[in-house]
C-alpha cells in the first residue's frame, strides 16, 4: 500500500460523532441516504434527538435485531430501521410538509459539490448518471440547517469544495456546513471559513485555492 | 355502505387499457401493490404512464412492466437503485419527468384535494423551475400542478368493503395520496375486514376516495436492504 | 286560522323526500345546515348513501339516542349525531379536500336567493344580517350536484327564485336544482325550467314571471 | 424524546401577551381547549387575534373572551349562533374577516406545511375574491395566502409528553392543522398518555409540530343542539 494511499483526515464513524456535536437535544433531525444514515446509529439516545425519515417515520432508532425486523419498516435509504417509543408514521405529504413548513432542525445529505454560495450539486451528472433529486431539493429549501457530509475529493481526485458548482443545482445559497474527512467548512459567499480540520491536516491539503479560504 | 370488492386482481383491474396513467404506490419495494402489477403484467397493456416515487427498485415492483417494455413514461423523484430505470432512460427508450418528492407528493394530494396550483421554494434556481411562474414570497417560489391519473394501484394491511383503509408503518407513504388523485382507486389488502374494524378516528384513508378493492395474496414483501443490529 | 294562511304544496318532510328520490344509491351527500339534516333523518339505510358532514364525518346515521348520545359527535349543524359502520372521521384540510375535490356526489343547502344563471346568495344580508358563508362556498365549488331546499317566498312575501340575485353571492352558476314547497325548478341560464310541482300548486302561484318560467 | 409537558395552564401559557395571534380549535364547542381559553379570560390579556371556525358559541368558549373585551381582531367562517361576535361585529368592536370553511383549514394546512400559495374555486366571483389574484384553470380560481399564528391553543382526548396526540370522533376538526400552523402550539388533553400508549401508525398529530402538553381538567363537554332518536 503506498502512502498516498493511507486514509488522511477523520474516519466516516469520525465525521458522524463530529456532526452529532453540532445537534443539541430536543432538536429534530433529517437524514440523507449513505453516510448521514451513521448518524442514527450512534446518536446518544439520552441526547433526545428525534430523527426523522422523509419515507414517513419520524422516532427512527437505528438497525433492528433479526427478530424485531418489518419489510414495511425502512428509512427513505431502503434499509431497515427500528424506531424509539413515541415514534409516529405518516404519509408523504405530511412528511414533506413538516420538512417544507421549516419543523426539522437540521438535515444532514451526501454531496457531489458544494461551493462558496453554498449552492449545492448532489442529484445528477448530465450525460453520464442521473440519480434523481428524491427529497433533496424539498431538504434544501426547508430544514432549517443543512450539513453536507461528503468525501472531500471525487474519484477523479477533484476537490469538491469549488468557486462555483458546474453540475446542475439541488438548491441555491442552501448549505450552512459542510463535513469532509479533512475538516469542517462553512460557505460565507465569497469564500469557505475553516471551522475546524482533522487531526495532522493542513490548509495545504484541502484542495482549495487560498483566496477561497478564510 | 356501497360493497366495492372484487373476487381478484383480474377483475378488479378489468378496464385497464394501452396508454393510460397509473399511479402506484410504495416507497422502493416497500408498500407496493404487488398483485396488481403482476396482473398488468400479464395482461400485457403497453404505452403506460407510471406515476410512482421509484418505477420499482432492483428489478421488482413497477421495474417488471419496466422489462417487459409496458412503460413509456415516467414520473418520478428518485431513479437511483433502479438500472432498469435509468438504462431505459438514457436509452431514450423511457421519458422520465424528475420531480422533487415533497412535490410529487403534494401535487399528488392537490390532485386529490382539488388544489388547482400552489407555491413552493422547492426547485426554485435548478432546472426544476424551468419554464414555470415563479413568484416572490419570504422565499423566491414556484408554482407546481396537480397530477392526476387516470387509475391508482395501492396496497393497504387493512381495508373493508367500502375501501376504508389503514396501513402498517412506512408502507403508508403515496398510497393514500394516490388513492385521492386518480379516477379509479384499485386496491389490494393483506385483509380483507369488516366495516367498523378499523376505528373510525383511525382510518387513513376513507373509502369514498377508493372505487375497487380486492383480497391480495401470496405477497413477497421484499426487504430491499436488509441491515441488523446482531 | 286564514285560508291565506293554510300552508300550500309539500311540507319539509315531502321536499326531503323529493330529494331522496333524486339520488341514487352508492351515491355521496353533503347536508347543509337546517331543513337540509332532515334528509339524513329520512333517508333510507339499504339506499347506501353515505353522508358527509364537513366538520369532519362520512358516514352520518341520523340522530343518536339519550344511550349513545357523545358530545363530540356532532354535524355541521352542531347537532348530536350517530355514525354507520364503516363510518370515517378525519380533520377539517381532508374534508374540504373531499369536497373541493369532487369526491362529494351531492350537496343540498339552504337559500336566501336563486337566480336563473344558477348563482346562489345565503351567507349575508349587508347591514342586518351576517351568519357567515361556512362551508358553503366550498360546497358550492365542489360537490358535483347543487340542490337548494329552501322555503319559496321570503318573509316578507317575496319569491326567492329571481331574475338575478340581489344580496351578495355564494357563487356563480352553481346551482343545478332548487326544491321549495312549491315545487323543483332548474335554472337554465335564462330562466327556471318548472320540473315538478306540488299536488295542487299551480304556475300562477309561484310568483314568477312568466318570461323567466320554461 | 423530549418531554414536553407542563404543570398546569397557567405554566404552559406563561408567555401569553397582549396583541398576539391565537389559533383555537373546535368546531362550536365540541373539541375546544377549555382549560387554556379559561387561564387567558383570567390572565385578560387584550388585543387578541383570534383565529377560529367560530370564535365561540351560545356565550361559551372563546365567547368567553368576546364578553371580556379581549378580542380585537377575529378571522373565522361562521358567525351565526354567536350573538356576541355579531353584536361586537356590527357595532365595529371587532374587526371581523370572514373565510369560508375550506380555504380557512386549507390555509392553515399551508402555513404548517410551507406551502406559500394555493388556487382555489371557492370564492371566485364573490365579496372574497376582492383584492385577490385570480387565474384560470379548469375554473376561474382565487391565490389563497398561508395563515399562521403566534400561539395555537387545541385539546386532544389522549397525548403524550412528546405531545403526539390524537383526537376523539368530530373532536379533530381544525385543531392538528392549527397545531402544525403556530409559532408555539400548546395542547391541553383529556388524558395525558405514556409514549408509545397511542399506535404510532394512528397518531393523528406528531409532536413535532407540538412545543408544550398539560394535563387538562374539569372538562364541561357541552353539547350545543342536543337532538335525540329516543
Amino acid at each position: 500500500m503506498s502512502e498516498s494511499s493511507t486514509p488522511r483526515g477523520w474516519t466516516r464513524e469520525e465525521m458522524a460523532d463530529e456532526i452529532i456535536a453540532l445537534i443539541p437535544s430536543g432538536a429534530s433531525l433529517n437524514l440523507g441516504i449513505g453516510m448521514p444514515t451513521l448518524i442514527a446509529e450512534r446518536m446518544d439516545p439520552a441526547k433526545s434527538v428525534v430523527i426523522h425519515s422523509e419515507n414517513g417515520v419520524l422516532g427512527v432508532k437505528g438497525r433492528p435485531t433479526r427478530a424485531t425486523v418489518s419489510p414495511t419498516l425502512i428509512n427513505a435509504g431502503k434499509e431497515t430501521i427500528s424506531v424509539q417509543a413515541g415514534a409516529s408514521f405518516f404519509d408523504s405529504a405530511l412528511s414533506f410538509g413538516m420538512i417544507r413548513g421549516g419543523h426539522i432542525d437540521f438535515c444532514v445529505l451526501g454531496g457531489m459539490e458544494v461551493d462558496v454560495q453554498g449552492n449545492l450539486a448532489n442529484w445528477m451528472v448530465p450525460g453520464k448518471k442521473v440519480t434523481g433529486m428524491g427529497g433533496a431539493m424539498d431538504l434544501v429549501n426547508g430544514a432549517r440547517q443543512i450539513i453536507i457530509m461528503q468525501s472531500h475529493f471525487s474519484r477523479g481526485g477533484e476537490c469538491k469544495l469549488l468557486a462555483e458548482c458546474r453540475l446542475p443545482l439541488t438548491g441555491r445559497g442552501v448549505v450552512h456546513r459542510v463535513i469532509t474527512e479533512l475538516g469542517m467548512f462553512v460557505p460565507t459567499g465569497t469564500a469557505f471559513r475553516v471551522e475546524k480540520l482533522a487531526p495532522g491536516i493542513t490548509m495545504a491539503e484541502l484542495g482549495i485555492v487560498p483566496e477561497l479560504l478564510v | 355502505m356501497k360493497d366495492k370488492t372484487f373476487s381478484s386482481s383480474q377483475e378488479a383491474l378489468h378496464d385497464l387499457r394501452d396508454g393510460i396513467s397509473l399511479m402506484s404506490g410504495g416507497f422502493g419495494l416497500c408498500g407496493i401493490p404487488e398483485n396488481s402489477i403482476d396482473e398488468i403484467a400479464r395482461q400485457g397493456i403497453r404505452d403506460i404512464h407510471a406515476i410512482s416515487n421509484n418505477i420499482g427498485n432492483s428489478g421488482r415492483g413497477l421495474a417488471i412492466l419496466l422489462k417487459n417494455g409496458q412503460i413509456s413514461r415516467a414520473t418520478c423523484s428518485y431513479v437511483g437503485g433502479n438500472p432498469d430505470l435509468e438504462q431505459q432512460m438514457l436509452a431514450g427508450q423511457v421519458e422520465v419527468t424528475l420531480v422533487p418528492q415533497g412535490t410529487f407528493s403534494e401535487r399528488i394530494r392537490a390532485a386529490g384535494m382539488g388544489i388547482r396550483g400552489f407555491y413552493t421554494p422547492t426547485g426554485y434556481g435548478t432546472l426544476v423551475a424551468e419554464g414555470k411562474e415563479a413568484k416572490e414570497f419570504d422565499k423566491p417560489c414556484i408554482l407546481e400542478l396537480p397530477l392526476h391519473a387516470d387509475f391508482a394501484i395501492i396496497k393497504a394491511e387493512r381495508g373493508d368493503a367500502f375501501g376504508n383503509l389503514w396501513f402498517k408503518e412506512t408502507a403508508r407513504n403515496f398510497s393514500p395520496l394516490m388513492g385521492m388523485a386518480a379516477k379509479v382507486t384499485i386496491v389490494e389488502v393483506e385483509e380483507l375486514v369488516p366495516l367498523g374494524a378499523i376505528p373510525a378516528e383511525d382510518i387513513h384513508l376513507p373509502g369514498i376516495f377508493v372505487q375497487r378493492i380486492y383480497q391480495g395474496s401470496n405477497y413477497r414483501n421484499d426487504i430491499e436492504i436488509p441491515v441488523y443490529a446482531d
